[in-house]
């Protein structure tokens, strides 16, 4: 009998030689699996991935499985592409198996009662400091900031100005370029706001702690401690590394990069919380696509279920640097000893408890858009915060109308 | 060896008419040149009977075969162009080699051909040479190789020696005319300048505005020009068209014909010390020879006299000539016998 | 006879084109008046909405000033670099091998990937820019973060990307000026100046217009550096058409709305270069 | 030669060299940083120091992240095969269009000047539609096809065909060549500056080609080298200047190296192109 | 109007000598032509004179003043080009008026020295076309008078009329050489067609291989040729050199000098009906002329005899000649003394 081939479509969206590793997977569990061909596809980035897989979906022909942002799910479901995970989800096994991720990442994987998708590669949103420039500042380099307060009054204190009155190091930078909106969220988070519901059809930008989140954002630039205007994702983990920036917020897939290049003690901590902790969740998961064949769905299902193990989870969490999706891969001695030697890894462990969704609705591209443009907005100070927020709001209700 | 014979051909493009009617019998092994001045139809012509362009009426007979119709590579004709239209990005052995080629003959005989027309060209010691690395004589053999070597009963050339400067001109001239008599060829010669017709052709067909104004041999057509069309075209200096007035030079006291309205004379028949009172306006000083222009009347005469003759402008001379020397023309412009 | 022959030639060409610019071109026409076919819902008429929803799309007015503003600077400013390029390697200038390959090494650099290098210029107090202006005493500015100077930015790029282009066509038509010209001017006294005002200029009419063509072509397509540069931020200060259509197309997945703004972008290109192979090009011959 | 013979009528003046030198430097800045990066250590891609150590671990480390060599390969033969289809193609319309009169030839013309303006970036999902319809997604030759016809290539042989003597098509034509020989013998040799001149053009544009290929292809048996350049950009570490300043290096070198070499040669085509 | 002085110029490009030491004298007012083969240095020369060139060695004075580092815009020279070199976009009035408009010169008086340029050289009709809508001899009349609204003291002038067809180029020499007499310019005109030169120079300078040949009036050249050289490049057709053998024309029985090596015979100045035997070996008609090629033991003489002889090639024929047209000439090619 012919094996199942099944066609994987997967983003890189980390450095490194992800596509050998994801190829060697592959080539594991076909040597497990003989009846199934796994047929692993590098798609791009996530956007280049979602727009392949989507594009491929319309003229018929879509991966059988994918890799795409957890921030998709409604946008797959509203296109009819995928099906829910519990169709497969049969023995007891496979019950215990799909309980065994942490509830935070769930969050994002699940709506209306069903699971659409299956955690992967996951992360959230961590701060990293640099020790020596605690030390400098007379601040004690292994107590971050806990609070709001606390985070504004050290970035004052970390500030550093030439004798021109230019600064050459900011005490605190949060990027606002690309996805502001997920940054945003450990603000909003701690604020104890949660942006949008669980049917992905409502949000609240206009609440007044949302408001307040985006005033306090907005307020550390003005002080002079944090960049002005927009801060460019992709050059914040440098600017870190140049030490032109003490403290910085930036996702847990970036450990291993700074651990590479930072030339001196750092640490990383929680975000701080000001009503409560928190940090959104972000990253991939697996979906199956609808227009595949039954038997191709069911294998599909097997190899993620092979491929998010703990012991599978545990390496690839120790090869990208995202967070394990499961309790069960923290257990195992590899990931163990790899967190004793290297403890700022179980950070992000450590704070999944606090965690919330990432940011997602219906319609999920256009609503991001809308907050994404009043952050910004309100960053290069175009617009107030309140008025900033009230806009998006008023775009994302017109946009999620018919979700209703 | 071809005859040609075109018979009633016609070209109009829309409503501009290049040609009318035109009525021409090219004999086997002759040289035949078609002499006009610009835009009179000589290279309409002359890619009518290469099959270029299609007459708008009448017929193309080569050899007695109607070949009005046939695509040129099928009227067995070759044609040497006025810029020679060598290929460029071919050496000198494959241009002429081209048609060869084209034509699949077998690369020993095409070998053979070409160095035979090589030869008789003088070319054997440039045949790796691109165009551009010769000289417009060179080309222009090049070119005239090119036409031998399909050994086409026809020969069409289309001023090919109009963009040599005037000593090679001088030189090729002769070596074509001995090379069409060697070989026997029918040509066809398009050229606007008479030295050139008169020195080659065995037939001129003197074109104007799209017809025939007089088709004859050199000698009959210079002795006897059939209009003053004919007449001013050929010879140089041009032959003097004097204005008859009441029988007499316009302006002057000499007496003339009382029939014509004008009067001819040859430069060269016209002598100085004779007893037409004139004054020199003008001299021309060309080594051999010293041309005089003249007022006589209202009129002016040139005059070729000998280099070695010493006149200025503004003296008074007196020319004469002898009365054979006077062609006659109506005021049409139309032969008036003597 | 040569008719057939004559199109079958063309054929092969034809049938391409068909496939795969006419085809495609018409029937995203008609989608623009479908809604857009999302999951099991099918595509229904809609009339005139996505075009109604264009007008009232405040991105799109954004992108269409925006893309109005790049255009506007990359084209005069990418071509009077080509020009003046052509007009020194086109001399005996010192260096002329190595400012040839200068000028058109942009030309054959990958835009995704030498985006990248173009944001570390950018970037903030290190980046090579700020290290250039700090070194002349002025001010930090966060140049891709700022809605003032983002546009600039990624006009900057472009116009980088262009003129290298532009300039190989122009010299090449240099080259074909009969030399002869510039002495007969030289003769007059004209000056360098005045000879190319008056006669350089003029002569290079043609390649002028096929250049504009071009550059206003490319002033309505070049977007793969706005991908990695800034994304059409912040606030979309830098958002162009092209990348709004493929953020509407390939984003949000609103087919048929991304369709109403093809429409319109192949419309202005279409004009634009018919306006110049039947209009201006008949008036610019001078042979 | 001293300074007070020099001519001044046509020579540049110190202030012209010194612009154009400024200009140069400033536009190929880019290359020189990529250069400095990529032979350096990652905490040099800011900070310039003459005796900064060299290493060619950036170029492992791209070399690494994807499997380059086959993607080498696979544009290598994509711009062959779309140089040469469109070529052929070009060759083959523009001879038509110069040479032959029959009906409907503007109209025919203005069809192929379409494809000036909307070019087949704009047209990707329909385009998508239609491949994979025809199955050919994943395949190099899905990259090319929407490409094959190419109405610059046209358009620009048009031109030169139009530009040789007519005679030369005559000469040929006496000479018994039918028009398929005319224009094998005659227009197409003739016009070989206008085919290098097309031939960089071209290759230049589908080397660096990024979105098309992306979205008609899965595997990595035909994708070709700036898709796998993307796994640098905008990955979620930030932006790690080394690894992509070699890639990019790695991935340009041939055409930097062609041009390079050729340069002379491309430019000269160029002009003897005459295109205008 | 201006003399031209040249005193040693020499110019090399590299290793390769295009001219050596020129010295020559051009008076004000006069008429001189520049006569050689192709790459003889004649066009370097009037550009090192225009200023378009800068010479390797020696001077150029204008009037009197050393011009030889100054631009070309400085010497106060008029140039007219070999192709005419008009702006192919301005029309036949900005053509013209170039030059004044760059100097600026105040516009009433420019339009009415641009309109009498037109007027004198019939261009007023044609003022508002494109150079692409005149004929040859119309834009060589353009170019002429872009050259003359400058009131340049001096003329330079590069084949100007090796453009155009043989009636319009014999034309163009007349009204060009009345135009330098009228307004008293002084020329320096190119040429590599001696008819041209001998027609209309007051002073022709023969150069050859970098070098002056010879400089002297065209009479004088034509009469007493320097050398070989000079002896066979001016006159058409070209002087008979007749290689002596032994005090013989080689291969015959007839005798000439025993103190020189060539013997020089002008064609017009040898006779039919002479007492040296020779064979016709191919004849050529010019309805005036008729020219035959002749043998004469292992030489070969060309005659110039009158239209209306006929002889026929092959035909044995006497020739004659007085002692006075004999040109003698040492191996070197010298001129000897009679
Ligand atoms: N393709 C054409 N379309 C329209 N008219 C043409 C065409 N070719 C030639 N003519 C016209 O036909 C007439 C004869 O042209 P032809 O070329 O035969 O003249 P010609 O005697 O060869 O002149 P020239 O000595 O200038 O070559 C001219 O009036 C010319 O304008
Ligand atoms: N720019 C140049 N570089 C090198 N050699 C040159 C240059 N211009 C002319 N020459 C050489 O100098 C010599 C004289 O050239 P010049 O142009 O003066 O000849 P000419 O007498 O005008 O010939 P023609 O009648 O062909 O125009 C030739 O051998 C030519 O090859
Ligand atoms: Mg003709
Ligand atoms: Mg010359």
């Amino acid at each position: 009998q012919a094996p199942t081939e099944i066609s994987f479509f997967y983003p890189v969206a980390v450095g490194g030689p992800i596509t050998k590793y994801i190829d060697g997977l592959a080539a594991d569990f076909m040597k497990a699996n003989p009846g199934i061909k796994v047929n692993p596809i590098y798609a791009g980035t996530y956007q280049e991935t979602i727009v392949k897989a989507l594009t491929a979906h319309k003229s018929g022909t879509p991966p059988v499985t994918s890799v795409l942002l957890s921030t998709d799910m409604f946008t797959l479901i509203d296109e009819d592409a995928i099906v829910p995970i519990d169709n497969f989800v049969k023995t007891a096994d496979d019950k215990a198996w799909l309980g065994s991720f942490y509830k935070a990442f769930m969050m994002n994987s699940q709506t209306g009662g069903k699971t659409w998708g299956v955690p992967f590669q996951r992360s959230t949103v961590v701060m990293y400091w640099n020790k020596e420039a605690f030390k400098e500042a007379g601040l004690d380099p292994n107590r971050p900031p806990q609070t709001w307060a606390e985070l504004k009054d050290y970035a004052t204190k970390l500030t550093k100005k030439d004798a021109s009155g230019k600064v050459t190091q900011w005490g605190v930078q949060i990027p606002s370029s690309g996805f502001p909106y997920w940054l945003f969220q450990i603000l909003t988070t701690t604020n104890d706001a949660i942006l949008a519901n669980d049917a992905g059809n409502a949000v609240k930008f206009d609440d007044p702690k949302v408001v307040e989140a985006l005033q306090y954002w907005v307020d550390l630039g003005k002080a002079g401690i944090h960049p002005p205007g927009v801060v460019e994702w992709g050059t914040t983990p440098k600017d870190f590394f140049e030490k032109k920036s003490a403290i910085i917020f930036t996702t847990t897939g970036n450990l291993t990069n700074v651990k590479n290049n930072a030339k001196f003690d750092f640490g990383v901590a929680m975000i701080p919380g000001n009503k409560r902790k928190g940090s959104p969740t972000g990253g991939g998961n697996f979906y199956v696509f609808k227009k595949a064949t039954p038997a191709q769905q069911e294998a599909a299902f097997r190899f993620i279920k092979w491929i998010t193990h703990p012991e599978r989870a545990a390496l690839w969490s120790m090869e990208t640097g995202y967070v394990a999706v499961s309790e069960a891969a923290y257990g195992t001695d590899a990931l163990r000893k790899y967190g004793r030697d290297f403890p700022q890894a179980l950070v992000a462990r450590d704070q999944l408890p606090f965690s919330v969704a990432e940011f997602s609705t219906h319609d999920n591209q256009r609503v991001t858009k809308a907050l994404n443009d009043g952050l910004q907005a309100a960053l290069t100070g175009t617009k107030s915060p309140a008025q900033a927020m009230k806009d998006a709001q008023a775009e994302a209700d017109r946009l999620l109308r018919s979700y209703k | 060896m071809s005859s040609i014979q075109l018979a009633g051909i016609a070209k109009a493009w829309g409503t501009s008419r290049a040609l009318e009617a035109i009525d021409l019998q090219v004999d086997a092994g002759t040289f035949c040149v078609l002499l006009g001045p610009s835009g009179c139809g000589k290279s309409t012509t002359l890619r009518i009977i290469a099959g270029l362009e299609t007459a708008s009426a009448g017929q193309v007979l080569i050899d007695g075969r109607d070949v009005t119709n046939l695509p040129p590579a099928q009227r067995g004709v070759a044609m040497v162009f006025q810029n020679y239209a060598l290929f460029p990005h071919l050496n000198v052995r494959d241009n002429i080699g081209f048609g060869l080629s084209v034509r699949k003959v077998e690369k020993g005989e095409a070998d053979k051909r070409i160095a035979h027309a090589a030869e008789l060209l003088g070319l054997a010691a440039l045949l790796d040479r691109k165009p551009s690395q010769l000289s417009g004589g060179q080309q222009q053999r090049v070119a005239l190789a090119r036409a031998l070597v399909a050994q086409a009963r026809v020969c069409l050339m289309d001023e090919p020696l109009s963009n040599l400067d005037a000593q090679l001109r001088q030189q090729m001239r002769t070596e074509l005319r001995e090379l069409q008599q060697r070989l026997g060829l029918t040509v066809v010669y398009v050229t606007h300048d008479q030295a050139e017709a008169m020195s080659m052709a065995d037939q001129v067909v003197l074109l104007n505005k799209g017809r025939i104004e007089q088709a004859a041999q050199p000698r009959a057509l210079y002795a006897a020009p059939g209009t003053t069309f004919a007449a001013s075209f050929i010879g140089t200096p041009a032959m003097n068209l004097l204005q008859l007035d009441g029988g007499r030079i316009a302006g002057s006291d000499v007496v003339a014909s009382p029939r014509a309205a004008w009067l001819g004379l040859r430069p060269e028949a016209v002598g100085l010390g004779g007893d037409v009172p004139a004054t020199v306006r003008s001299t021309e000083y060309l080594g051999a020879d010293l041309i005089l222009h003249c007022d006589v009347g209202t009129q002016s005469i040139t005059v070729r006299s000998s280099g070695e003759a010493q006149v200025a402008a503004g003296e008074r001379v007196r020319l004469g000539w002898a009365d054979d020397a006077m062609h006659w023309f109506d005021a049409e412009g139309r032969r008036l016998p003597a | 006879m040569t008719r057939i022959y004559a199109w079958l030639l063309l054929l092969p060409a034809l049938v391409l084109l068909a496939a795969f610019t006419h085809w495609p071109a018409v029937s995203t026409v008609i989608d623009s008046f479908f809604s857009a076919p999302k999951g099991a819902r099918k595509a229904v008429w809609v009339g005139l909405d996505n075009y109604r929803g264009m007008v009232e799309d405040p991105v799109f007015w954004k992108a269409v000033v925006n893309n109005l503003w790049f255009a506007g600077a990359t084209i005069p400013l990418s071509i009077g670099l080509a020009l003046a390029m052509a007009l020194w390697v086109n001399e005996r200038i010192a260096g002329r091998t190595f400012l040839r390959m200068a000028y058109f090494t942009p030309t054959v650099l990958p835009m995704i990937a030498v985006a990248n290098i173009w944001l570390f210029f950018y970037t903030p107090q290190y980046g090579l820019l700020e290290q250039f202006t700090s070194l002349l005493g002025l001010p930090p500015h966060n140049w891709l973060g700022d809605q003032r100077t983002a546009l600039a930015c990624i006009t900057v790029v472009a116009i980088w990307k262009e003129a290298g282009f532009f300039m190989i066509f122009y010299l090449a038509a240099l080259q074909t000026l009969n030399p002869s010209l510039r002495e007969a001017a030289a003769i007059e006294g004209a000056s360098r100046w005045y000879f190319f005002r008056r006669v350089q200029w003029p002569l290079l009419m043609p390649t002028t217009l096929f250049v504009l063509v071009n550059a206003v072509i490319n002033g309505f397509r070049m977007v793969d550096h706005v991908f990695i540069l800034t994304r059409g931020g912040p606030d979309n200060a830098s958002v162009l058409l092209l990348y709004h259509l493929y953020e509407v197309g390939f984003k949000f997945w609103d087919t048929a709305y991304a369709s109403a703004i093809t429409v319109v972008l192949v419309g202005v290109l279409a004009s634009v270069s018919l306006f110049q192979v039947f209009v201006l090009d008949k008036r610019v011959h001078y042979k | 030669m001293n300074a007070t013979q020099r001519l001044a009528y046509n020579e540049p003046t110190w202030l012209d060299t010194l612009a154009a030198w400024v200009l140069a430097i400033a536009w190929i800045l880019p290359l020189l940083y990529a250069t400095w990066t990529a032979f350096h250590p990652g905490e040099y891609s800011t900070k310039f120091s003459l005796f900064a150590p060299l290493t060619l671990d950036n170029f492992r480390r791209a070399w690494e992240a994807a499997p380059f060599a086959r993607y080498f390969l696979n544009t290598t033969l994509l711009v062959l095969m779309i140089l040469a289809v469109q070529l052929v193609l070009g060759t083959l319309a523009a001879y038509a269009f110069a040479r032959f009169e029959f009906r409907g030839k503007q109209v025919a013309f203005a069809l192929v000047l379409v494809q000036l303006m909307i070019m087949p970036d704009i047209l990707l999902v329909e385009n998508y539609k239609t491949m994979s319809r025809l199955g050919l997604v994943d395949t190099l030759f899905a990259i090319g096809l929407p490409y094959f016809a190419s109405a610059f290539c046209i358009f620009l042989l048009r031109q030169t065909f139009l530009s040789i003597p007519k005679e030369l098509d005559e000469a040929a034509r006496v000479e018994g060549a039918s028009a398929m020989q005319v224009l094998w013998r005659i227009y197409v040799p003739l016009a070989k500056p206008v085919y290098i001149a097309f031939a960089l053009v071209s290759v230049s544009y589908h080397w660096n080609n990024f979105l098309w290929p992306l979205i008609v292809t899965n595997s990595v048996n035909a994708r070709p080298l700036t898709v796998g350049l993307q796994v640098f950009s905008s990955v979620d570490q930030g932006v790690d200047w080394s690894v992509i300043t070699a890639a990019t290096l790695m991935t340009s070198a041939p055409l930097l190296i062609a041009f390079l070499l050729f340069q002379r040669q491309f430019v000269q085509s160029f002009m003897r192109a005459g295109i205008k």
